[in-house]
């Protein structure tokens, strides 16, 4: 693959927005200035980038209850994803969602979902919405592997498949569902297999190389757009932080996680664009520091908003 | 006005609406050639096609997901869950995503759909096949409970659900399919959240909902052969409630009877029995409020057991006897 | 395969015994007799058959809303049975349960079910206890192929094979659920092919064919019996009836009808029995006599019944 | 007596049944080594192994159908469902499968298993994860309904919801896990449908659950500082209800408050309420009754907007003076 420098640079800033944003979002909640719970997706950067940069704007997608990495891979405004986390009336959700339900209407991105597998079905409405009325417009939905085990799963790719739907199914399969290994939870080797059962393509990429991601989405992507229906795309990946704050980390072992952190994917593809001359070491450093600045400016726009007015209450339950 | 059955009046607005706005469209098992268990979408899928009068697999969290999913995008989709028993399926799309993502999303978008569910007994279908679950609906924030009695309501009722900009669950009873109304030719809807006393009356007020109303109605006619005057107040949609009408009732009467064919306990009855004695209306009855309904048990195959399950004609006579006695 | 005279002539005994009590049935409903709604399962008497027999008498099944088959071939005593289609007190579920749900707990049938795919799931639990008590009975659960897109279907699959217990799951593919075919609720061929989404074995038969049936399951409970884990054994057939008593069959053609009418499986069986010499015509006329006033007398049996005690409508909620 | 924490009276009660015994055994997401969302049955499968503290893939229907066919066989499966939310997945089995079979088995089979699930808010993790669902249970024919206040209760409780023949949901809250208590040394149980007079009063009862407890006996304290003495009733299972115990408290305070944190439309205080008003209490009552509960409104995540949804000490407080004054 002959690298555009232009894409690869927009991935690799993303990467990097992605990553600090939740190691700012950690530290902040350490410091006692985000409440809740949330699910980091550091590690996993390569997945949500590579897939959601196959997409056009006008795609939708359906996120998760780890969803960063796909809202701001969709071109979430970092200042209203910041100001959600801290419950502010200038979030994207007025304070009301948090974490787990950061959703970006006019960006497209429909919503996390605090539901291990409640936005499958979702994306099969969004997908029938879409060819019913003929656009040419597509949903990406994303789940992890513990998602895959879930009913709706099976009901939604089933209903995708039979309705040839223009659905690019994600799964992130990041080896655990909160502590259960996909050793214990599956019988089979590949999440992806899974798919034949329901006469859909099926595929498994390295989650962590944002280039074989990014390809193997855009077939996917392709194929939906052109009338070719859905397709079960599987990232293969790891998540280094705990599953959420509560998480003691007793069911796997620190060499593991060393291991994978080794396969850091934002450290992989800066090297691969530098070894292959699209970009400088400096550049790189450039869209790091780039990042950061993007970050501490939300933390100031979020800390700088207003709370919601209690009195506000009751609005938004009904249209 | 014409005469028509309920569920006729349920397909008429169906029709309209698919006819008046394209966005709107029917997905659910078997509601396309078979035209639903109860045939009330017969006919519509030769008018508008597969696409707008969708069959599905059996897959009930699948149809609501897509319904929800299709809602976000502006679409008006009308499922189908072919017995509300099976709605125990798609609670979690129901409850947790279309009733929710609205506010979870701070007011940013909007989940205009309707699920039209049958549910009752009197059909000897037996305990998966017969239940009454609007109560637990009615406890979800972000969902709207309607109930229709009559064909005219039915019918009503339904056009406004589809052009409400929110979830509704429309729930439509078995035994009420056949019974026939008049309907208005011309285009009409009702108010969510709007009652309608079917009866006036001074001596006692009872609140009825889907097939108790007309059983209700049957027993004021008694009732008022022994001379007892009853006013009988159908609430048409639990969620939102419309719970003026029924306060005004009581102050005339002094006297609540709330005959529902949901299990007792936990029922729609115990919210309406409730809002009664917060209001000031508390200060005008004269008696305990009496809640007459399902009892507390599955829903008998027998038919006298499952007709012994749920009050009837001469029950709601007796009761309503015993409160004014 | 040498066939088993003893073994054959009870097959083709209990085929008997279903076609006909299922005949019967539907004939007191059309008379008033018998109320609510039922399901027949005539024409696919040699899945249920060929399928329970290969089970021992200490083995469960778990049954679906078209349940008589499997019913009778586990044993049950029809004056029973036909006790609760007319409501009498006397019936299996003192005429509490209906058509929908006979269960015969000492015969170790475990109940139909109203709900499609509704018993997929408790089969994992039986097989579970079966399994934590180290017994060595195994669980048949039975579901139609409309019930194979419930999302039970896929949760409950995936327990039984991560665990490896000893059931046999067995798909009964009549073509249709409801009025759905398998053409449009599936983009697969077949539905066993579904098995290796959850590494379990997957076999499909000709649900017509009793002995073919037999053999399959056969083989599958002793896989489950000796600890090699479940199985998912489909069975293709066809109801020849209408779905239930509101079915005006527009979804489908005469034709069709008739020609799966032409394999009819008990026909087919007592052909192949005549033709090999196992038993002659006047035996199998025999057998169908048999069957006949067995379904006569349990018909006499439960009209003379009582009613169940309206005052005893509280019993049975709680134990 | 010895004191401890509201998650160690569960484990400890889960302990103790599994030793005594062999058929009760865990199931559910992650109970195992992690040993649940929220530590409770911790080190449990250090102590009796992978099988009887069984971790399941992310299948909320299959964990309750798995447990209902456990029970069905004679086990005493003990289910959890990771968040109350999350038995939205689970509804069919629990409400069509356990609930029902065996009565329409002819009351031929017993169903006896714990589903064991944390409800409430207050922890920030918004509307998917904070629900407070009990009162569609209470409405389901077959189940009972339990929900502790205190680590007392919860492990005489849980006992004797595991020896139960019957389905029993067992609701846990978040904010309670940490709080302590006392329990007793040697094996107890408190009978399921038995209230607690948590303090004795005369100028009004409050009627509260779970959460709301410790909450309306710290309001208590203030009304007692104001010269407002409440009852407090804990009816610490919600089906069956110890109405005998709230209806003798109605009668001598004549006034009602019912505090509880589910949403108040058709929230389970709705019941309570029409209990109250169907019964001869209903002519001991000075005033109408007042319900303070959750607002009707998903779950909010901003931690004021969390907090203001759902009733605190200083609203108990204000909503009993506003009652008796
Ligand atoms: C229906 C449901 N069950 C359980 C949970 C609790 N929970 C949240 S995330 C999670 C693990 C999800 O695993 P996976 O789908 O692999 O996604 P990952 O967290 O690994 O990204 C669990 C069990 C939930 N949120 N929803
Ligand atoms: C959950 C659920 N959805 C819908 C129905 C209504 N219904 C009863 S049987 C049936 C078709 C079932 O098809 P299949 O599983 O193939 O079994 P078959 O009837 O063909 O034997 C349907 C839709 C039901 N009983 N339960
Ligand atoms: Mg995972
Ligand atoms: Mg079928």
């Amino acid at each position: 693959m002959k690298l555009k420098r232009e894409l690869c640079v927009r991935m690799l800033s993303k990467m990097y927005e992605i990553r600090i944003f939740e190691e700012t979002v950690d530290d902040l909640f350490a410091r006692g200035l985000v409440h809740g719970t949330m699910h980091l997706s550091i590690g996993q950067e390569a997945s949500a980038v590579g897939s959601v940069f196959a997409l056009r704007d006008e795609d939708y997608i359906l996120s998760t209850h780890r969803g960063h990495g796909h809202c701001i891979a969709k071109g979430a405004d970092i200042n209203l994803m910041m100001a959600e986390f801290l419950g502010k009336e200038t979030g994207y959700c007025r304070g009301r969602g948090g974490s787990m339900h950061i959703a970006d209407i006019e960006g497209r991105n429909l919503g996390a979902n605090g539901v291990v597998g409640g936005g499958i079905p979702l994306a099969v409405g969004v997908g029938l919405s879409l060819k019913m009325r003929q656009t040419d417009e597509i949903v990406m939905g994303f789940f992890g592997d513990g998602a895959a085990n879930q009913g709706a799963f099976h009901e939604a790719l089933n209903m995708a498949a039979i309705w040839t739907l223009p659905v690019v199914y994600v799964c992130e399969n990041n080896q655990y569902g909160m502590s259960m290994s996909t050793n214990r939870a599956f019988k089979i080797e590949r999440i992806a297999q899974r798919a034949d059962g329901y006469g859909m393509v099926g595929v498994t990429v390295d989650g962590n190389d944002v280039l074989e991601v990014y390809e193997a989405a855009a077939k996917a992507v392709d194929r939906a757009r052109s009338g070719g229906g859905p397709t079960l795309l599987e990232c293969v990946t790891y998540r280094w932080k705990g599953h959420s704050k509560s998480d003691q980390e007793r069911y796997r072992t620190k060499d593991e996680i060393e291991a994978w952190k080794r396969r850091d994917p934002i450290k992989l593809f800066r090297e691969r664009l530098l070894t292959e001359g699209v970009i400088t070491d400096q550049e790189a450093a450039g869209f790091e520091e780039q990042a950061s600045r993007t970050i501490a400016e939300a933390v100031e726009f979020a800390k700088s908003s207003a709370e919601p007015d209690p009195d506000t209450i009751l609005e938004g339950v009904y249209a | 006005m014409k005469e028509m059955t309920y569920a006729e009046a349920v397909r008429e607005a169906l029709r309209e609406e698919m006819i008046r706005d394209d966005s709107v469209f029917l997905i659910g098992e078997d509601v396309g050639t078979y035209g639903g268990a109860f045939g009330v979408s017969y006919g519509l899928v030769d008018e508008f096609g597969e696409d707008r009068v969708r069959d599905t697999p059996i897959s009930e969290a699948g149809i609501m997901g897509a319904a929800t999913g299709a809602a976000l995008m502006g679409m008006r989709p009308v499922a189908e869950i072919m017995f509300m028993d099976f709605t125990t399926i798609a609670m979690d799309q129901l409850v947790n995503q279309a009733a929710k993502l609205r506010f979870m999303f701070g007011g940013k978008a909007k989940v205009p759909l309707v699920l039209r569910t049958p549910g009752g007994s009197g059909t000897g279908a037996a305990a998966h096949h017969s239940q009454s679950l609007e109560a637990w609906f009615v406890h979800v924030p972000g969902l709207k409970v309607v109930m229709p009695s009559t064909p005219y309501d039915a019918k009503g009722l339904l056009v406004a659900s589809i052009r409400d900009d929110n979830p509704v669950i429309f729930v439509e009873h078995k035994l009420l399919y056949k019974t026939k109304g008049p309907v208005p030719e011309e285009e009409y809807t009702i108010p969510l959240g709007t009652a309608d006393v079917k009866r006036t009356g001074r001596d006692l007020t009872i609140v009825a909902t889907s097939i108790m109303v007309p059983r209700v109605l049957a027993a004021a006619e008694t009732l008022a052969g022994q001379g007892i005057d009853a006013e009988v107040v159908d609430p048409r949609t639990l969620k939102p409630l419309d719970e003026e009408t029924i306060f005004k009732s009581v102050i005339k009467t002094g006297r609540v009877l709330i005959a529902h064919e949901a299990c007792k306990t936990g029922g729609a009855g115990a919210e309406i029995a409730a809002r009664i004695v917060e209001s000031d209306a508390f200060n005008y009855l004269d008696a305990p409020i009496v809640r007459l309904a399902g009892l507390d048990i599955p829903v008998p195959y027998n038919r006298n057991l499952e007709r012994r399950m749920v009050p009837q004609v001469e029950d709601i006579v007796a009761a309503a006897r015993e409160l004014v006695g």
